[in-house]
């Protein structure tokens, strides 16, 4: 199968869902160990990027992509703002001028997206942020042939889950130190509802 | 959750209405944005001084706006880094053409949102340098990590680098004496209570009634050790000798002392505080140049203190005393 | 009760300590007394003015001293009046000869210490006036009462008063002047939640978490009535139309503003509630010539505000403009 | 009988340990209605007068009265200090040069220091203030032909009891008008100490 426009408006239609319906869990994990705002900042971004592409008639895939990144970019704010906001610029720009995109593309952008956000955190995985839930799912996907909405949902819960044992060393969790053990990332559950969304679209569209 | 508010969500909004509707000859907002400029930017030749982040440290940032000081204020969401198409009309705003310096909180979100927008910046040609406070030694500096937070010290870096540019200090000029006060600014705070934001509408955590949290940041986030409430004297004697552990001071030294309310701490326990830390740096050896006592990076209506030393030389202590007319900045 | 103290019984003592500690340069503390003088008074042939009350109002009345301002402030205990012979100290401290002006909130105990001090000052040949204020609308004015209290408009007029004297004004005409001040301002104050004197150990009343009490005086007293939590808006609603009903404002009336905390509010809600009030003003026609939002007048820790206006004309207006380098008077 | 220098400092000795026993008891009531220091600034005061008092020695009545009003006038501010204060003043002007005290001259130096205090507070009967312990005190013991311990027991307790009735028109409780009605005035609670600690001292003086 190949993503289309209305399936990307799709995606972000559930995941937008997910996050408004979770704010208050995701503001409470960013309480136990940040500034408890990752809820509140990724509500206000995905009600306006729903708002810019549900009814919106784009060309594109790479544009519907673009107007994501640029509103979660202005949107956001915080330290997810501008990460969410790169991976989907780069998503855009891999994929650059086409209509649709066929898996292997979008997992060469998903790489993109990856090393896009690892540079401009200067992070890498295993530090507990969003980048160990993309990580995991974008090496997952790159050994599948097709979309695979079980293989999505399965790796992104794993993944996410996992972040409950790591220790942070990058973001606000990062100065308790072992403290935040025991908790999970907000960021990366909030990719998890991000590609839990996704899996959901490919499954509608199988 | 008990405040004076209307909508929780856009208390910023609600704020910057009020801030202007106060100091209409002094303060004016870019229209559709958070950004707040003082008049009369961008001042010819000078290089323009932008800092913000998060909303909720008022009277930071905006209240640091005046001649000597700021020129602009990126008002972020509450505890939220502001993005980077609101940094980038700040510095639009305030660019003379001598370029623009930003003064950021080490944290991952204003780091990457402010970088973004000195990238956006420099694409249109502004030249821009930046420095990245990170005085609070609550938090462990290493390489492999987020580093240190930026606190309460990032005022004297205000107060400096916007002077360093009023007396018409090159970018580099203002990025060196900047750097400088980065390197000899360390903070310690502590809190009695949380606090709230009202978008949450709970507090981040939960102290007892004998309890107070050492080393918290200014946006909620719990501290690196609970502890039993002690008297004034011992949170001084706590606070004051892990800073002065963290650099190197020598007697004689001169240094700038800061004493900053997180919220509801009455001025009068500030002043209490004070007493005892000006004790211990006497103790030390240490000259005491100037103090300031009050709120000045706050964390909402949290209660609790940091308590900040600057090391003072010639440069830096003569810019810190310059003339400012930021309402905020005063001792 | 969580506190940054050490011995409640010594809060005022250790606040003085550390307030001397923080402004060598510009205070003094009279030996054993709590008397704050600002360096340099008496200041020749200027009419000396003294204010003071109880502690627990900082930044006043310390906060207000310096040129153009106040030159003595007689520091009480916790909310409670000092005693006569420290303000008769003051008295003496700041006479230069041209007589001393005390500006009293209308309180008995304020004004029994005050008027007493002034009789034994009298007694030595010193020549004293004084002016009691009492703008809170919260409480009705009547003469078979104590009348209405003294609050936050009390800062206009150790301002206002201040300037005349530094600007050579006898006596006589800064009493004049002072007067004419209290006729012209009112305020309204109401509060989230009590404080608490560390030695009552315990808040004064309590305020369920959808409660809030209107017309709150500025030392834990309970106000007039008790509500349900409105919003920002409403809230400033009611504070102002109370002030606008007690004097007449014509449309066109010129203005000074007060948005003052009471101690744990953020300056985002005062500045908040400030958009509103503004707002409501402009709707009733009146020019605002200055607006002051902050902490100028608090009760301990407690949450909430109120709202001052000052009708001004042209000799208020000039003097309420005019320099001053006290720390806390800035808008 | 007459009260001599040592039986005044009994006197003051007795107050203040109702004071300090009674210290919250007076903060409660001045919390309910007032500002909640009276407590603690008689508490201040009387520990101070005894200090003074105390072991020194005074060769009149009337000078341990002054340097009991002087005291009271320096250290408790507030309203009730000036008003203390004065009382005690006006008091010790009226038995200047007495040794000791007959009850005669103590009922018009009683009435001096109400005049004073009245004088000072601007005040009168019915106010809620200390006023409505004072003016019945001394009224009763103007009738009385010596001092009469039971006499001041009863009066005293009784005008302090009645103060809860009133509508406060002056102090601090006059700011919340008919919601002071059912508190005691602390003041008035205050000098019932110091009435009862006067009966005390006549009853061991007997
Ligand atoms: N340096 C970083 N690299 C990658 N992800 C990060 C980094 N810092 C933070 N994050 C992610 O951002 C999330 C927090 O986002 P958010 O709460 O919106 O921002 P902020 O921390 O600025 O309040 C974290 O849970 C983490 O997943
Ligand atoms: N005008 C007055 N005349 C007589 N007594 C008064 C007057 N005002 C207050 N009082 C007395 O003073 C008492 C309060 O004393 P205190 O709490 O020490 O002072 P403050 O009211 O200044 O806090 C009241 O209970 C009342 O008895
Ligand atoms: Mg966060
Ligand atoms: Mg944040
Ligand atoms: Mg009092
Ligand atoms: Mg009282």
């Amino acid at each position: 199968m190949e993503l289309q426009v209305e399936q990307i408006v799709t995606w972000m239609e559930k995941t937008n869902e997910k996050i408004q319906d979770n704010k208050e869990y995701l503001t409470s994990l960013d309480q136990a160990i940040g500034d408890g705002d990752h809820g509140i900042n990724m509500a206000r971004g995905f009600k306006e990027v729903v708002q810019k592409v549900s009814g919106s008639d784009y060309e594109s895939a790479s544009d519907i992509l673009k107007d994501v990144a640029m509103t979660l970019m202005g949107k956001v704010g915080g330290a997810a703002g501008p990460l969410y906001g790169t991976a989907f610029l780069k998503l855009s720009a891999s994929v650059k001028g086409k209509k649709s995109i066929d898996c292997g593309s979008f997992v060469t952008g998903l790489e993109e997206a990856l090393a896009g956000m690892k540079q401009r955190g200067k992070s890498e995985q295993g530090e507990k942020t969003l980048i160990d839930t993309w990580a995991p799912v974008t090496e997952e996907m790159k050994k599948a042939e097709d979309f695979d909405a079980s293989l999505l949902f399965e790796t992104a819960k794993t993944a996410m889950e996992k972040t409950k044992d790591i220790k942070a060393t990058k973001g606000r969790a990062a100065y308790l130190g072992e403290r935040s053990i025991g908790h999970l990332d907000p960021g990366s559950v909030s990719s998890y509802y991000l590609f839990t969304s996704l899996a959901e679209t490919i499954r509608g569209g199988e | 959750m008990k405040k004076i508010i209307n909508n929780p969500e856009e208390v910023v909004q609600d704020m910057l209405k009020g801030l202007i509707a106060a100091h209409p000859n002094s303060l004016k907002q870019i229209p559709n944005t958070t950004v707040i400029v003082r008049k009369g930017a961008p001042v010819p030749n000078k290089v323009g001084i932008v800092s913000g982040g998060g909303s909720g440290h008022e009277p930071a940032h905006a209240g640091y706006l005046g001649e000597g000081m700021l020129d602009a204020a990126v008002c972020g969401e509450m505890f939220t880094s502001p993005t980077p198409d609101q940094v980038f009309e700040a510095i639009k705003a305030v660019d003379s053409g001598s370029g623009v310096f930003l003064v950021i909180k080490n944290y991952t979100g204003d780091v990457m949102n402010f970088e973004m927008a000195a990238e956006l910046a420099e694409a249109e040609g502004i030249s821009v340098e930046k420095v990245v406070v990170n005085d609070d030694v609550a938090v462990e500096d290493s390489s492999f990590t987020t580093g240190r937070r930026g606190i309460a010290g990032t005022v004297f870096v205000h107060k400096i680098a916007g002077a360093k540019a009023a007396a018409g200090g090159s970018l580099q000029e203002v990025k060196d004496v900047a750097e400088k006060v980065v390197a000899n600014v360390r903070s310690m705070g502590m809190a009695l209570t949380p606090c709230t934001v009202p978008a949450a509408g709970k507090p981040s955590f939960t102290l007892d009634e004998d309890e107070m949290e050492i080393g918290i940041g200014i946006h909620g986030e719990p501290g690196i050790e609970r502890k039993k409430l002690t008297s004034a004297d011992e949170v001084a004697e706590e606070l004051t000798q892990k800073v002065l552990d963290d650099i190197k001071f020598n007697s004689g030294d001169e240094v700038a002392v800061m004493i900053n309310g997180m919220g509801s701490t009455p001025e009068m326990e500030l002043y209490i505080l004070n007493g005892k830390v000006q004790e211990i740096l006497h103790e030390r050896g240490l000259t005491i140049h100037k103090t300031f006592v009050g709120e000045y990076m706050t964390s909402l209506e949290m209660a609790g203190c940091s308590v900040t030393l600057l090391k003072l030389d010639k440069e830096t202590k003569q810019l810190l005393d310059s003339d400012s007319n930021a309402p905020a900045f005063h001792s």
